[in-house]
Order: C-alpha cells, then structure tokens, then sequence
C-alpha cells in the first residue's frame, strides 16, 4: 500500500514537473490545455496517494543520496503530512479542470502555468521533506513561485506592491524558521527530521521554548495570523483567481503544517502554554478576521480575511490540542487535532470553491467590487448554486462540511472544564465563546458576501449583462460536491483523520469517536452528539413539507402574480438595495471603537443655493495593524537602512574584503 | 351576466359575507385636502373606536380586506393606487370616501381624473365633505353588509318624516 | 395693510435680490409667475417683519431665463422650480431644476398654467435625485402609515443614520392654481378652502383679504373678529393634533388616546361653533357667513382647552416621550433663516415671527398677540410652542367672540390685484390674486405654510436622526402635502 | 407617570353608534331636503346657481341633487327659505352610485 502511495506521489511529482515544463506551449490553446490536463493529473495522483497514506495511517520514509550532513534528501510521508497532501491534490485537480476555461492562451498565461505547476512541486516537497535541508529549500521555492504567482498581472496598479509586501513577509517567516530549525540542528546533531524528533527530548528547555516560539511565529508570517496577517487582503485581489485559491487553499495551510510539525511531532509534550500562546493567536486571528471581512466590499479581500478567520479557527483547535496534551487528555488532544485538520480540509475545500467562483464573478462582470454587483443569479445560475453550497459551508451551516468540523471544534473546547488547571480551563472556554462570536459574525458576513453579489438587482451594467457562457463549471463543482461528501460522509473522514491522530499522537479514539450503526459523534463520552448523515436526511425530509403544502393548497386557491409591495413607488431601482457597506452596518456601530471609521459624505443640497442633487458617501475602515504597527517597523527599517548605506558603496574591492574578513572570522569560530 | 361572472359574483359575496366579523382596512390618499384623512384616523380615537365594530388598520395591503380611498384620483398617483390595489388579496372591497373621491369637487382634467372609478372598480361610496366618521363607520359598515343602505329609500322631501 | 409693489428690470431684479438676502430684517415670504401681456412677470415678496410690511418685486422676463434667484436666496429654490413647471421660464446659467409638482412619468412636457405645453428640457438640466457612494435609497411611501397622507420619502441612509432625504409630493399635485383661472373669486374660494382644508379657514382668510384688497373693500370689523375666532379654533385643533401625533409616533398609546380625545372635543367645538368640523365655509368674500354661537365657546371651550393642556402637561412630564423629542429634528436658527419657515417651525427655533403680530391685520391690530418662541429647534421646543399657542389661542378667541357677528360686506370694485396674508396654523399663509375687468380671476397664487417649511424638513431629518425619528420629526412638523403640492 | 391609570380615570367617551344614535351628530352638515310643492322654476334656477359645488342643478321639471357632491354648506338653505332644510341625514353610504342622484319634482306633488 505505501508503494503504491509513493508510486502515485512521485508520479504526481513528475506530472507537475511535465506540466511546469509543458507550461511554455500555453501560448496557444492546446498547449494551455495540455499543461492543465498533466497538472491535473497530477493531482488526481497526489489526492490518491494521498489518501492511501493517511488511510494506512504509517510513515514511509526513503533516504537519497549519502548520509551526510548536508547533502541527504530523505523523503517521508507521514498521515499528518499525507492528510495535506491529499488536500494539496484535491485543489490541484479543480483548479486544473478550471484553468483552461479561466486563463486566456499568452506569453503571461505561461509563465504563469510553469510557475503555478512548480508551485504545486515546491508545496508537495514541503510536506514530503524528511529532513531540514530539502525542507527549507522546498519552503523557499514555494515562497518565491508563489510570489511568482501573484505577480501574474503584474502591470496592474498595486499588484507588484502586493507581492513584494507578500514577498517580505514570508522571508521574515522564513528566516525564523531558518532560526528555529539551526537551534535544533545543533542541539540533536542531525537535519534529519525524523531523528530530531527522537531526540527533541535532549535539547533544553529553555532552547526548546525558543525554537517553539520562532516556529510559530515563523509559520504564522505565512499562515496569516494576527498580526502577520497583513499580507493576505494585498496578494489575494493582486493575484489570478486560481493563484488566490492556491494561496488560500493551500499556502496557507502549510503554515498550519508547518505548526503542527514542530508542536506534535518535533518537539512533541511540550508545556502548556505553547498551546495557550497558539490557541490565543488563533482565536485573534478569528475574531479580527471576521471583523474585517466584514467590512471588505471586495470580493477577494473579503474572502482573504474570512481565510484569516479560517485559520484562526483552524489554529484554535491545534492549539487547544496542545493545552489539552499538555495536560495528559490524551483523548481530548486527539480530538481536537481530529478537528483542526477536518476544518482545515474543509477550509481549503470551499475557500478554494469560492475564489475560483469569485474568478468567474470578475471575469464576466469586470469586476469584484460588491457594490457593483448584484442579481448574478439569473445571469450565473450554475456559478450561483456552487457558491451557494460553498457559502453555507463556510458559513458552517448544516449539513455541510464546515458545520461538522465548527461543532467538532466548539465541542472540543467546552471540554475545557475538565482541565485541572482552572485559569486554563477558563481560557480554552473564553476562545471557544471568542470562536462563537466569529460563527455568529461569519454568518452575517457570508450572507452579505453572497446575498449581495448574487440575489436583488444588478447594480452597474456589466453585471446586469452578465453571461455564464463559456465559464468553467466543472473544477468548482466537483468542490461543491466534495463540500456536501465532506458533510454527509463525515464518519468516513473521522475514521480516516482517526488514523491520522493516532499516528500522530498515538492515541486512537474512534471507539469513543464513532458509536456503531448510530454514527453518532460525541465529544466526549456522556456530553452530547449528533449524525451529520441522519441530519442530512432528515434535512431533505422536512424541506419537502412545504412543498407539499403548497402542492395541498394549489388546487383551491386561483393564483394571481403581482410584483412585490413596495410603498406604491414607480420602480424599484438598484440604488435601493441594502448596498454590501450598509448591511454589515450594525456590526460597524457595535464595533465602533475597533474600526474607528471615517466618513466622507457629500451631499449637494448643502450647497449654498440648497439645490437637491446626488448624495455621495463613502466610508474607510481604519487599517489599525497597518498603522501602529507595521508603520513604525517600516520607519524603523528605513531608518536602519539609511544607517548601514555607507557599507553597500558598488565598490567591488570593498565587498571582496567583506568576504575575506567573514572567512577569517569563521575560520577563527570554527575550532571551538 | 355570463354563467362565468355569476359564479364569481356569488364567490365574492360569500366571501364578503366573511368579512362581517373582522376586516383589514388600507387607506389611501390619492389627493386629498387632508381632512379625510384626518377623520379617517380619528376612527382609531377613542370616541369612534372602529376595534371594537372588527376594523383594523394595516399599514400593509397583503393583509387587507379593504382599500379605503380619499380624494380626487390625482393621475400622477395612478400607478400607487393601482399597486396597492393589485397588492390587496381577493375577495377585496373599495370605498370611496368624500366628495373628491366620488368626483364632484373637481372636474376632470390633465391633471386629476376627476372620480376614482376611473382607476378603480369602486364598491361603496361614501358622500361628504369630509364623511364624519359617523357616516365612515356607516360606510364600512355597509361594505360589508352590516347594516342596511339608507339613502335608497330617502327621497330628500321635507315633508317625509327623517327614516333616522 | 402695507404692501409696496416696486416694478424693476429684469436686470434690477438680481441686484435688488442680492441686496435683500444680505438683509438680515428681509425675509423670503414667496416667488411666483404671472403672465402679462404675452410676457411672464416674476413677483418676489419679502416681508420686512421689523418695518410691519410687505415688499414685492415685480419683475418682467424673457424667456432665456430670469436670474437665478436661488443664487442669492437658497428659500427661493422650490418656487424657482415651480416658476418653471407652472410658466416654463427658468433660471439663467443652465441651473438644473427638481420636479416639484409635476411626476416624472410626464417626462420632459406637463402643461403650463395656461394650458400650453413645455417644449422639452435636456435631461442634464434636472437636478439629479439619487444616491452615490456607499448609502442606498431607503424608499418610504408614497403609500405609508394608514390615515397619513401620500409622500414620497427617499431616505438616504448607510442603514441606521439619516444622511439626507428626497421628499416627493407630486403624487397629490391637483393643479389648483390652474383651476382657479377664469372663475369667479367666489367660485375661487370653494376650491381655496380644499387646499389644505386643514387650515381652511386661515387660507381663506389670506384669500379673501386679497381679493377683498384687489376690490378696494373693507371688512366689517365683527366679522374680522368671527374669522379670527375661527382661526384661532383652527390653531388649536390643528395642534391637538400634531401632539396627538407626537404620541402615535413615539409610541404612547394613552397619550395618543387622550390628545385624541381632547381633539375630537375640539372638532365638536368647531361643529357646534360653526357648523362645520373644519370650519369649512366660515370665511366668505366680505365678511363671514356665520357668527359663532356663544353659548357653545363659552361651555366648550375652556373645557376642550383643559383637557388638551393636561394632557399635554403630563407628556412633557413623561420621560420616555421627552427622551424621544429632546435634541431629535433640530432645525438651527441658521437654517430658519436660510430657508425662511415660518410658524411654530421658525417660532421654536428662535425666529420670532408671527404674522398677527408683524404684520397687524384686523382684528390682531387691536389687541396684543403674544408669540411663544423656543430656542431649541428640536421636536421638544416645537410641542411647547405649540401648548403654549394653544394658550394663547384660548385667550384671543375669549376675548374675540362677543364682538363677533356674521355680516358680508359687498365687494364693489371687482378688477385690480390685491394680496393677503393670515397667520395659519402652520405659520404664515399668503394669498395674491389678480381679477381680470370681467371679474374672473387671473391669477390666483396660494402660498400656505407648508410650501416654505417642507423645505427645512430634511435639513431638520438629517441632523443626527436615525429612521425612527423621522416620523416623529414629521409629527412636530406637522406640515401637510396637500398645502404644498395643492 | 402610570398612563394605564390616567386612562383608566378619563372613563369610556365611546360612542354607542351604530347601535344607538349619538345625539351631537344632529349637528353636522348634511344635505338638504326639499319641499316640493315650494319649489319653483326660478327658485330652482336660483338654488343651482347658488352652490358653490355644482351639486344641485335644473333638469326639465326636476331639481336634481347630486349627494356626492353636496358638501352640506348649507347655501341651499339661505337662498330657499322654507322650501329647502337640511335633511340631517348624513348616512349616504351606498354601492349604489346611481342612488346618490335625488330628483325633486319641482311645483307639484307628482307622486
């Protein structure tokens, strides 16, 4: 079974690599089309192989090359990496049956094709990376293809910003992460992944915390945590659709992979508060993603802080596992990995789901302003269903995937209680109730963020012309489809993310997890449970009744069709509809002091004659990390610069005295 | 009159029949001096209570039985009037209230249309400038068939004795 | 009696403008059209409230357009589009213009005054109505709460806070002006009491002095007396009822229940007074048709006062009422200038005018009118103006109605031009009237109350109000459409 | 302030129409009546003219009283002397537009 596995993972490999390679021949239509078809085989293998790793629920690993420090690429797939490996798979194989119909055969288109291919490789090397070394250089790669990435329309205003602030970021992550891994390197003697983890248990605690902090910090740059977030709602509008599904689908995501390989398995058992430090962040991140999506009216930043939010939930429940081992609730610990990593599956599913629709939004209306849109479903029926289904899942409602793995997560975090540790307890329980805070508020945002661009009326012309001809269908819907599977099947994907928590924590809960026949989940013995299939069923069931009374009562009653009441006006017209600002309005009162907006409102009858005319008003979420916090780091780092600008004077004889004095000074280090 | 039209003016009156116990009535003002309707909300005072008859205002013609029309059918409010007519379910009643709304005050002209049967298929007419809302609760009362039409029977001579 | 007419160019007329708006002591009072001899004449009234008198401009235009008025004078924006719906003159400089009486569905023609048709208007110079930006349109009628008349709101609102408000009241525009063209003044007057038959009496009165003005004949001074008598009842049960309103709009039912009931008392008062619930036909050419009955004010009135002053006392006792009135709807003194309202609107904003007083007419000349004044501007200040006028109301009329009696003067003279003013419930009403040598009315202009202070009602919707108040702003207001769109 | 007591104290003013007839009511304007063998042409011709709403007018030897457009002014009443009262009826309401048109046979009792 593992051959297989790794038979279809380096078959995924050489596909991506045939289809980065094939990228070149996406001048022309066929060549577009056959890069995309490798690409999405490729994922079809890695989503199988995968699945087959995590299902079997052992490492494989395999050593190349020599034994020596440096040199050694070892490859292992634990079920960890295999469950993100199989997610990577998945987006891979939408976004390529989405790509043809999405991108326009060009020079650009590419590039752009080679650099997304090698993206996918750089991403699976991550995961697959057995030791430091190769990891770090496929960390790297991934960074700079997917800066690449973003760069696509590169001539559009502020999309060269975007990346490099993208870019900036992510190097700063990196080099901790550089950091956190020398500190290991040199306390267990070994870049091996695998031996680090056995011999974590030498390093000091104090270094241990060190390397803790530096990883999280680290891997949050690129996961989009609060306050490192600020990278998300710039590269995302920047960035082509599927680039931005790529990012948030998956970039992203391998941030939490690179969190959950440093707390559960490098340095495994560590003390508690490295989960309170991780389950704080993530509750922040929550909650401040929430806030701002709903004040984004564009489409894509919106969805760039709802994948904020995401991950803060995501990041939640890994840190919440972690207080949870630290405290010896081996079950519960393993519970709430179990639903960390299913939300994150969900997570990347319809987030991925919702960018690529959001493409064909941009493409056929030209635009992703919300308050330029409106009416989309008459004109995109098919787009419209799909992003209804990925909307309810996000916004966790029943029976969908996100409502499983919220319920899993909320359920998890009410365990608090059982900590001996009451502070502790309180905590978990304050972020569960922050979390539901972000449920409530993400499901205003997700009714604004659909019911906006897709129900009243059109609000500017290209969206009254819009058409779905030509659009893709296919890759999203397979993700709608994966959305409900996600939802209705989900005792199928606790007994596989069972293995997956075994494997990783050693503990096997699907005793307790699944009870037989009922498939009812509870979250701990005695506490509650329910079945998202039974709910399923029980869904279709009950929404049949009023169709039958309306069936029941049709006969009798005559129908007359007249338009809506509406105060006996001439016309409805679309400047009368809640615009996406004004819905999300008493968040903004309530929320107040934490916006501190500004507003700007013009009105002509304020002019000195008092002649009624067009009233404008305009209103600007104040960017409070961008203020008081990158900008004095910005000025910081200018200033340093402008100090240390002497030392780069383009002379080359100085900078060959630079190399020498650092070669002298290493040799002197070195002995010792 | 049609077998078709027989059938449906019978439906109409059993369901009018109906509204002898409780009725939703919309008011709309289509050009009034603003006296009409000044009377029709002192129906609601405590002096005429029209609750306590089963009358009840509604701010929505969803929910009403009854459209209760002022003034003289201002053709810029044609398109309101015939909206909220259309808004109201069947069975539905329409009375005409003052002598602007039954087209006597102004003639037609660009402007007005002079009565409201010109929009609307009017049902009762209630006389008066303005109706007190004496002869309002007696117009409603009427429309719904809770009491009988007096001025059939009067003939306006002094020498007859005064049917009230 | 004091109007001076001074006939200017049409090039004066700007000059003349300019300098009366830079005049604090001038106040708008009205701006209208007439036709003469083929040409249209611009009239502007000021009244110089400080010097008791009125001033009117005439001014005859081409028709490329008069100087724009509003420039100098933001009041005279509203008649400056109705001088172009009723004449098609409009303002020089391509000024864009709102539709003010006329629907949109009629497009770019609508009949004039004269039954003419207006050649069609490029689209750019319509003002246009509607929202940019973030805010949306929140549309509020014309069909609204039942019993209210018809008006168009457009509130314009980022979803709680009024930013700014379209008000439309073309639905209800009967054309009267137009109606009132080639009939008899006595004819005339059963269409001027229809108005705003609200404040028919008041109206009337304003008519009748100008037409009684035009034919050169005095009143007797018992009927003065009886029309103020009548007045003075329409006063007060035109403010029983915007406090009864005040309640229907905040909530308290009881209020509503008790104001409503010293209402009715006051319509029976009216009834049994005069004949009539809302004074109709009290008021005719000449004089008045009917004397009050004495024994009916003497039992009724003090008793009808009472009532409505104790209810009245107990809600500015109520918190949970004066909460909702305190700092809601204000109307600064600025803005009362600007847009010169007038009434308990300007009185409660501290602009203390009042016709009976500024502008004496019998029977006011004979005795002190004193005018309440609030320095709010807020919906609070306007309910105290009010209980307070209703006070003063009850006095005048004790003091009135013996000397008043039900006698016609015969008009003599029938041609010539004369203008009136009375002092409505809703504040000054003004009345001009033009009869032709055969004794057919030429032109008549109405100008109640309600077509100066429907002007300020957005300014006072969108200082800080959020959607609930604005009913009640338009309760305290208590203006009605039919007077401004008649 | 206790509103519920306030209104419980100002009793019940509800009037009892239409089950009883509420006296104040005789007061309102109403139509007038006609006294036919009173009427003459040039009476008739007089009472047309004189009101102001149109709402009476000659037709061959009737009067006819159009009652949706009296408005109860009472003019009728001044100029006709005793042929014309008011009729004190103001319950007009009817489905009938037809029945509001009133034909006063002028001169004689015809009936």
């Amino acid at each position: 079974m593992i051959t297989a596995a790794a038979t279809a993972l380096l078959l995924a490999a050489s596909l991506w690599l045939a289809a980065a390679a094939a990228g070149g021949l996406a001048e022309r239509a066929l060549g577009l089309r056959f890069a995309t078809v490798l690409s999405t085989l490729g994922g079809a293998s890695a989503l199988v192989g995968g699945l087959l790793v995590a299902v079997h629920g052992a490492a494989a690993a395999r050593t190349l090359g020599s034994g020596d420090l440096v040199g050694a690429v070892t490859l292992r797939v634990d079920p960890l990496a295999a469950v993100f490996v199989a997610l990577l798979g998945l987006i891979a194989l939408a976004i390529g049956l989405y790509a043809p119909r999405y991108h326009t055969p060009g020079g650009g288109t590419a590039w752009y094709t080679t650099v997304y291919n090698l993206g996918l490789l750089a991403s699976l090397g991550v995961l697959v990376a057995g030791n430091a070394t190769f990891f770090l250089v496929a960390w790297e790669s991934m960074t700079v293809c997917s800066y690449l990435v973003v760069l696509r329309n590169h001539r559009r205003r502020g999309v060269a910003r975007a990346a490099f602030l993208f870019l900036a970021l992510g190097e700063t992550g990196f080099a901790l992460i550089v950091a956190a891994f020398a500190i290991l390197a040199a306390h267990t003697g070994t870049l091996d992944l695998g031996l680090i983890a056995h011999r974590s248990s030498v390093v000091p605690a104090g270094w241990r915390d060190t390397v803790f902090v530096l990883a999280l910090l680290g891997f949050g740059f690129k996961a989009g945590l609060v306050p490192f977030h600020i990278w998300l709602p710039e590269a995302h509008p920047a960035a082509p659709a599927d680039g931005s599904a790529f990012l948030s689908g998956l970039v992203i995501a391998l941030g939490v992979y690179g969190i959950a390989l440093f707390g559960f398995q490098l340095l495994p058992q560590g003390p508690a508060w490295w989960g309170l430090l991780t389950l704080g962040l993530g509750a922040l991140s929550a909650v401040v993603g929430v806030l701002y999506a709903l004040m984004a009216n564009d489409l894509k930043r919106f969805l760039a802080y709802s994948s904020i939010e995401n991950i803060g939930i995501i990041v939640t429940a890994l840190g919440a596992a972690l207080v949870f081992g630290a405290y010896h609730h081996r079950e519960l610990e393993a519970f709430l990995l179990i639903a960390g990593l299913y939300q994150l599956v969900n997570h990347g599913v319809y987030k991925t789901l919702l960018f690529l629709e959001t493409g064909v939004v941009e493409h056929t209306t030209g635009t992703r302003e919300m308050n330029a849109l409106g009416g989309l479903v008459h004109r995109l029926p098919a787009t419209a269903v799909i992003s209804l289904i990925g909307t309810l899942g996000i916004a966790a409602l029943p029976p969908l995937n996100g409502f499983v793995s919220e319920w899993l997560i909320f359920q998890g975090l009410f365990q608090g209680f059982r900590i001996s540790n009451h502070l502790t307890g309180i905590v978990i329980v304050v972020a569960g109730a922050s979390l539901a805070l972000t449920g409530g508020l993400a499901i205003t945002a997700f009714a604004r963020g659909f019911g906006i661009p897709f129900l009243g009326m059109p609000r500017s012309r290209r969206a009254a012309e819009a058409s779905e001809r030509g659009q893709p269908i296919v890759g999203p819907g397979l993700l709608a489809a994966a959305c409900v599977a996600l939802g209705i099947g989900a005792p199928i994907v606790l007994t596989v993310l069972d293995r997956v928590a075994r494997a990783t924590t050693g503990t096997d809960i699907k005793a307790r997890l699944l009870v037989p026949n009922l498939t009812v989940i509870p979250a701990h013995t005695g506490f509650s449970g329910f079945s998202p299939t039974y709910l399923a069923a029980y869904l279709a069931c009950i929404a049949i009744v009023p169709v039958l009374i309306y069936l029941a009562g049709r006969p009798r009653a005559r129908t007359r069709t007249v338009p809506v009441w509406d105060g006996g006006i001439l016309a409805f017209t679309p400047r009368m509809q809640y615009t996406a600002t004004t819905y999300a309005n008493p968040t903004r009162v309530t929320f107040d002091a934490f916006y501190r907006p500004e507003f700007h409102v013009e009105r002509a009858s304020d002019d000195p004659a008092g002649r009624s005319g067009p009233v404008h008003y305009r209103f600007r979420v104040m960017p409070i990390f961008d203020r008081f916090l990158y900008a004095p780091v910005i000025r910081a780092v200018r200033w340093l610069a402008d100090l240390i600008r002497p030392i780069q004077s383009g002379d080359v004889n100085l900078y060959l005295l630079y190399i020498f004095v650092v070669v002298i000074v290493v040799y002197l280090i070195y002995p010792f | 009159m049609t077998e078709q039209q027989q059938v449906e003016a019978e439906l109409h009156e059993r369901a009018v029949a109906l509204f002898r116990r409780s009725l939703h009535i919309r008011t709309f003002d289509s050009g009034s001096c603003a006296v009409c309707e000044s009377e029709i909300r002192l129906l609601s005072s405590p002096y005429y209570d029209l609750h306590r008859l089963g009358f009840f205002f509604t701010p929505a013609p969803r929910h009403a039985d009854l459209l209760l029309v002022s003034g003289v059918a201002v053709r810029a409010a044609d398109h309101a009037l015939r909206k909220t007519f259309d808004a109201m379910p069947e069975p539905r009643i329409v009375v005409a209230v003052g002598a602007c709304a039954l087209g006597s005050v102004f003639t037609e002209d660009e402007l007005v249309h002079g009565s409201v049967d010109a929009v609307l298929p009017v049902d009762v007419y209630v006389p008066g400038c303005p109706p007190s809302p004496l002869a309002l609760l007696h117009g409603l009362l009427v429309a719904v068939g809770r009491l009988e039409e007096k001025v059939q029977a009067f003939r306006f001579d002094l020498r007859e004795r005064n049917p009230a | 009696m004091s109007v001076a007419v001074r006939r200017v160019s049409e090039s004066e007329l700007n000059q003349e403008i300019a300098a009366l708006a830079a005049n604090p002591a001038a106040r708008f009072a009205d701006l209208f059209g007439a036709h003469e001899q083929g040409r249209v004449l611009v009239r502007v009234i000021y009244a110089l409230d400080q010097e008791h008198r009125y001033l009117m401009l005439e001014a005859p235009v081409t028709d490329q357009g008069h100087p724009a008025i509003s420039d100098a004078e933001p009041a005279a924006y509203v008649e400056e589009c109705e001088l172009f719906e009723q004449f098609g003159v409009r303002p020089s400089g391509n000024r864009p213009l709102n539709r003010v009486l006329m629907p949109p569905q009629s497009e770019n023609t609508f009949p004039l005054l004269d039954g003419g048709r207006r050649a069609a208007v490029p689209r750019e110079l319509r003002a246009p109505l509607h929202v940019r930006g973030e805010a949306f349109e929140f549309p509020f009628g014309p069909v609204r709460v039942a019993g209210w008349e018809s008006l168009y709101m457009g509130l314009v609102t980022t979803g709680e806070e009024v930013l700014d408000l379209y008000l439309f009241h073309w639905h209800k525009h009967r054309g009267i002006e137009r109606r009132l063209r080639g009939l008899t003044p006595e004819r005339g007057l059963f269409f001027v009491e229809r108005t705003e038959g609200l404040s028919a009496a008041s109206t009337a009165w304003a008519y009748c002095r100008a037409v009684e003005a035009a034919a050169g004949t005095d009143v007797p001074a018992s009927a003065t007396a009886t029309r103020a008598v009548a007045a003075e009842l329409e006063r007060i049960y035109n403010h029983a009822q915007a406090i009864a309103l005040l309640c229907q709009t905040t909530g308290l039912s009881v209020g509503q229940a008790q104001a409503e009931i010293a209402l009715e008392r006051c319509l029976r008062l009216n009834l049994a007074a005069f004949g009539h619930r809302y004074l109709f036909g009290v008021v005719c050419l000449g004089g008045a048709r009917r004397a009050p009955d004495s024994a009916a004010i003497t039992s009724l009135l003090p008793a009808a006062v009472t009532e409505l002053e104790r209810a009245a006392a107990a809600l500015l006792r109520t918190n949970s009422h004066v909460d909702r009135l305190e700092t809601c709807g204000i109307v600064d003194e600025r803005t009362a200038h600007r847009l010169a309202v007038v009434g308990p609107v300007a009185r409660a904003s501290s602009v203390p005018i009042d016709c009976r007083r500024d502008h004496p007419f019998a029977p006011y000349d004979r005795t002190v009118v004193s005018v309440p004044v609030g320095t709010a501007g807020d919906v609070l200040a306007r309910m105290e103006v009010f209980v307070a006028e209703i006070r003063e109301s009850k006095r005048l009329i004790l003091e009135l109605f013996t000397e008043a009696e039900a006698e016609v003067a015969t008009l003599t003279g029938r041609d010539g031009a004369g203008f009136g003013w009375a002092e409505s419930p809703r504040g000054e009403t003004l009345a001009f009237v033009a009869v032709d040598a055969e004794g057919r009315i030429e032109r008549a202009r109405l100008r109640p109350a309600s077509v100066r202070n429907w002007r300020a009602f957005d300014d006072a919707a969108r200082a800080r109000n959020v959607f609930t108040d604005v009913p009640i702003i338009e309760a305290s207001f208590w203006q009605t459409v039919a007077g401004f769109a008649r | 302030m206790i509103w519920f007591l306030r209104g419980l104290r100002r009793g019940v003013v509800t009037t009892r129409y239409p089950a009883h007839a509420d006296p104040w009511a005789e007061a309102l304007p109403t139509p007038p009546s006609f006294d036919p063998q009173k009427l003459t042409f040039e009476l008739a011709e007089r009472l047309a003219a004189a009101c102001p709403a149109g709402a009476l007018r000659r037709d061959g030897p009737d009067l006819v009283l159009d009652l949706a457009g009296c408005t109860g002014c009472g003019r009728c009443c001044e100029v006709g002397g005793e042929a014309v009262a008011a009729s004190g009826s103001f319950e007009l309401a009817t489905h009938d537009r037809g029945s509001l048109l009133k034909r006063i046979p002028i001169g004689a009792d015809r009936d």
